[in-house]
């Protein structure tokens, strides 16, 4: 008598086939294989307006930064430092990840706004910024995406904490005298006085 | 630090209202039912909310604001409390509107609306999401008075959702699939790349926290959550999921979220957060208010590898140690409360906190954590945090040797 | 009845904001962080609320509002949506002027502030709070059609106080003192006599719900925590405890809160919740959206005697069962959520669940539990809930034989 | 080295002694064996222009009621029937229970502002009303409040659930078959119709 199939773990039979054109309005990735590159090129020339109009306000003629904005270039030389400057071309490993961010994120405030060639254009120009192409006239497009390469790519490894960080597995950590002396205080919070004030926070309605 | 300073005494209010007096809320009535018909706290909670941190970014569309943990007990967050991470401001997305598409390297690219998902079967669990930047301001030394900004980048619902899994098997995964890109509906499409082992393991779809639909700044009507591993995986407004054979290489994890070493080599894919605690009480926001005696210290312990096995105290600066107590439900990969009760002599205290987790990993101090991964890390800082307890019960936070 | 029925298709919504197009939200920024420095649902949930029958009550001071069960999930209850009942309104107390009295067969009668509460030793639990009269309209035969109505008396969050024992232990308990007498600041100065050994046992002064401090409706800033007994004796706004050698046989304990059966003789002291569930989705305001085909039926179960041990639903009005899955935590005197999958063939169906609890306790039919009681109680309804499943999946309230 | 003294389960030290003057003025309740009555004392005269004046508007001058305020009288012998009126004179098994709860929360809006004469008055009137006192010059007070005894007081016995209704333990509750015959549905919500319209609930800001 019983009104209910059980449910062997078949298909639910929920959703429905998505079409290839809602597909391709979201599928927006670009990968450093080159998959997921749109059509389209444009040349660090042309580049250079585009960027000058929507890009720098925030981020500097020269990729150098306005006020508090990220930074885009710069910075060769500085991973080992004190001050690290991780741009694009001092830090990123592909420039596939250059092309993917501007084109689903950029300019800020306006995302997805730019067209494919003006994508190619001003990713094109802040290679350019970044030494990465080295003359005005270089024409960038899906074609020969694929040559560009990044100097930092090789300074990437996995995540290796359970073998280079094995010590910090520990069974028994100690519990008593595990350090000689008194602990003293070698710095303080207080003195850098960064701290919001409580009082000056937000208001609830 | 806390207004009013601490050991002053607190506030003594107005007589008028204390015994032997009837106060003005017993002698007449107060709002009745649905005055409120959804609650909030008190008015003289007010301070209690989350704060930002203004100088941090250059503007509040792409930044975060904290949990103040210090204002907070037990192992779950409210949800008007969770600390905030956009890129690009709040999606405020309409759920008739929202879509899911999951395609790629699947036999059957699918589409969902939210009534679609909300009708599958689906699991609660109370995870920890913390961001993977939480205590990121404190690797070169103490700079942030407070737990809610030293620590306040992770929160813990119980969140409702589908099982990654059963959205995958329903599309059918190719054996070619490895990866997949997680992608967020919000102005900054945030993505991330999942490795496909994690996506068939624990991965929730999720569209409840603590019971009711997700807040918009935690990512309405659908996110991601990837139990143990860093926030920023945990896509927000999730509207696509596409299936690969590598992976995608995004800004969030090569620009940022990627841990660079003193010797400019940099880790990527460091998903997993390590065992990490904090006492949040004392701590800067929430002095001690009694001269001396009776005291409770109490914090959080969490780890991305499974259960806090062991949470110890130190009231000397990390020379030794005693075990906490840990109370309410111990979950996999969720906050875990601890209590350490002690008599306190009123004398000056450096009081830490060192979790251990199921997997035997102990929380490092920050100098052992420095000297392996030097200070421009920026991510994955949990090293132990030191307090200073003053004599009149007010706490900084400092770096000891 | 939900508006625009049932197995209406949902909203379609603007293919504007859906694939292929790019919606409004991806567009342009959202707010930034603490724009909300305190959380609260999307604009889209704002059907999501507490809801009251106003012709139960003279006045909303004295009246109920009710959990909106048949729209949330998992076993927590977010904090603002958590019933309210109360007999004089929401006392606002000020925290700075909060005073808890000890006294009566004491060794030594004490006064406590707040901080002193909150600097005590505390347990977080999560318990479920259930009204005795939940349910307490459907005696006589289905009156309203919504499980928000019929037992949207009852909430469960995960509270954080300190046990009575502690306070009393501070006190100092005389060997005669037996019962203890818990009275409220609001203006009902509300009271129940509660047994010494439910006392010693599990009852907690709480303090906060899911982390957070109470909110006003729901006793701030502290309340009592009965676990599994009748919501009325968990005293909001709590200043007073005095403890005696008998019950002081109060309003709630007599006028209320007794139980009259049909040969005019009336059970007081009924203070265990027995085991009970409900169907929460479908129900009357949650109808089924799809003609058939895949189903999850959900609902909650719980115990005033433990844990719940396994919940049977049927789709045939009672003739035959099926065990669900229970998903989640599953706590001592708290909400359980399950779950019952099925395909759906579209036909007319009867939905019932039954809960067992730990100690055997098997939640009985309607029939049965007024065979015993009669239909003029009012409190302790547990009996099993049904539900008409139509064939366009809208749901309605009925009794069957 | 330790700083701290471990915590034998000793006294925690928090809080203070409460002072007699500081109970005092909470310590309200009354109990059936007169623990807790105030001094005081009133006649059902004096008790019933106070009531007129202060309780009838809710209550109705006989204690009838009014509107959907609570009935204070009446109902005598309805407590088998189908439709048991729950008065203090038809169901409460204490009148101490009377002077606690006026005391502590009546008038509604207005607690805990009667003088102890007035409380003893009014209470007295109340049991006039519901014929526990006979006569108006009855003056009820601290010393002969025992002496009133309430008619329904035998009928109250302790929660016997897990004896009367033993018979809800059962280790294997039917699985099926369970009743004979289809279910039929006897009892509609939906025609009664006192359900709240869902779109005509409170406004959330
Ligand atoms: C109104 C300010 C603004 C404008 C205009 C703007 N950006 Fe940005 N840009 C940002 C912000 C803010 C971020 C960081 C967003 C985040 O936190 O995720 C960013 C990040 C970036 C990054 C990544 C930086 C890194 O180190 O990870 C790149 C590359 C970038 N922008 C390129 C561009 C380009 C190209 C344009 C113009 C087409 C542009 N931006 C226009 C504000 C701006
Ligand atoms: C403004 C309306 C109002 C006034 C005036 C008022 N009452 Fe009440 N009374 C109520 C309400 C409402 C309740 C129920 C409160 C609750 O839900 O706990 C109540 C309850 C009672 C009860 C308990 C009834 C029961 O069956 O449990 C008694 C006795 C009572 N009132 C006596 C009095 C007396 C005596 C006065 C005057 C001194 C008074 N009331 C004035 C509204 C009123
Ligand atoms: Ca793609
Ligand atoms: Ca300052
Ligand atoms: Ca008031
Ligand atoms: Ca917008
Ligand atoms: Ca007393
Ligand atoms: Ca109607
Ligand atoms: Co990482
Ligand atoms: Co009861």
């Amino acid at each position: 008598a019983a009104q209910t199939a059980p449910i062997a773990q078949a298909k639910l039979n929920i959703g429905r086939s998505a079409t290839p054109e809602e597909i391709s309005g979201w599928d927006i990735d670009i990968r450093p294989d080159g998959h997921g590159l749109p059509i389209g090129k444009g040349t660090v020339k042309e580049g250079e307006p585009l960027y000058v109009e929507r890009c720098a306000a925030c981020h500097g003629e020269f990729g150098e930064s306005a006020g508090r904005w990220p930074i885009l270039s710069g910075g060769n030389d500085s991973l080992a430092s004190h001050d690290p400057i991780k741009s694009v071309g001092s830090y990123w490993p592909y420039a596939s990840t250059l092309i993917d961010y501007i084109r689903r994120a950029m300019p800020f405030g306006a995302a997805q706004t730019l067209t494919n060639d003006e994508l190619y254009a001003i990713t094109a120009y802040v290679l350019f910024l970044n030494d990465v192409i080295k003359t005005e006239d270089f024409e960038l497009s899906d074609k020969n995406f694929g040559t560009i390469k990044l100097p930092n790519e090789s300074n990437f490894f996995d995540d290796d904490r359970e073998t280079s960080e094995k010590a910090f597995w520990r069974k028994d950590p100690c519990m008593s005298n595990c350090a000689a002396g008194h602990a003293t205080v070698t710095g303080r919070a207080r003195v850098i006085d960064v701290t919001p004030e409580q009082s000056k926070g937000p208001k609830v309605e | 630090v806390a207004a009013g300073g601490a050991n002053a005494m607190p506030p003594q209010g107005n007589p008028a209202n204390q015994p032997p007096n009837v106060p003005d809320w017993t002698r007449s009535l107060g709002e009745g039912v649905v005055a409120r018909p959804y609650g909030k706290p008190s008015s003289y909670e007010s301070v209690v909310i989350r704060r930002d941190v203004e100088w941090l970014t250059a503007s509040r569309e792409s930044s975060v604001s904290f949990t103040p943990l210090h204002a907070l007990d037990g192992m779950i967050t409210p949800n008007g409390l969770c600390f905030e991470r956009h890129h690009a401001g709040i999606a405020e997305v309409d759920p008739a509107d929202y879509r899911l598409i999951l395609h790629g390297l699947v036999d059957k690219p699918l589409i969902f609306t939210l009534d679609d998902i909300k009708r599958m079967p689906r699991v609660s669990r109370a995870y920890f999401c913390e961001c993977a930047a939480n205590s990121g301001m404190e690797w070169r030394g103490a700079q942030l008075n407070g737990c809610q900004y030293t620590h306040g980048m992770v929160h813990c619902v119980m969140y409702t959702g589908v099982p990654l899994k059963t959205l995958l098997d329903e599309a059918g995964v190719k054996p070619n699939a490895k990866w997949l890109l997680l992608e967020g509906g919000d102005s900054a499409a945030m993505t991330r790349s999942l490795p496909m082992q994690k996506a068939l393991d624990d991965v929730l779809i999720a569209y409840r926290m603590n019971g009711e639909m997700l807040y918009p700044e935690n990512g309405y009507p659908v996110r991601a959550v990837i139990p143990g591993w860093e926030a920023n995986m945990w896509v927000k407004w999730l509207r696509r999921i596409e299936l690969g054979d590598q992976p995608w290489h995004h800004r969030e994890e090569t620009s940022k979220y990627t841990d660079l070493l003193e010797n400019g080599k940099a880790r990527r894919f460091t998903y997993v957060m390590d065992a990490k605690s904090v006492i949040t009480n004392p701590s800067p926001q929430a002095p001690i208010n009694h001269k001396s005696g009776f005291t409770v210290l109490s914090g959080l312990a969490w780890s991305g590898r499974g259960k806090i096995a062991r949470v110890d105290v130190s009231l000397d600066g990390g020379r030794n140690w005693q075990t906490a107590k840990l109370d309410g439900p111990i979950f996999d990969k969720a906050l875990t409360r601890f209590y350490y009760e002690f008599d306190w002599d009123g004398r000056e205290l450096l009081l830490q906190s060192r979790a251990m987790d199921e997997t035997g990993y102990v929380q490092p101090s920050k100098s052992e954590l420095r000297k392996v991964r030097g200070v421009n890390s920026i991510y994955h800082n949990n090293g132990i945090q030191t307090w200073q307890l003053h004599k009149n019960g007010e706490v900084e936070n400092v770096e000891i040797s």
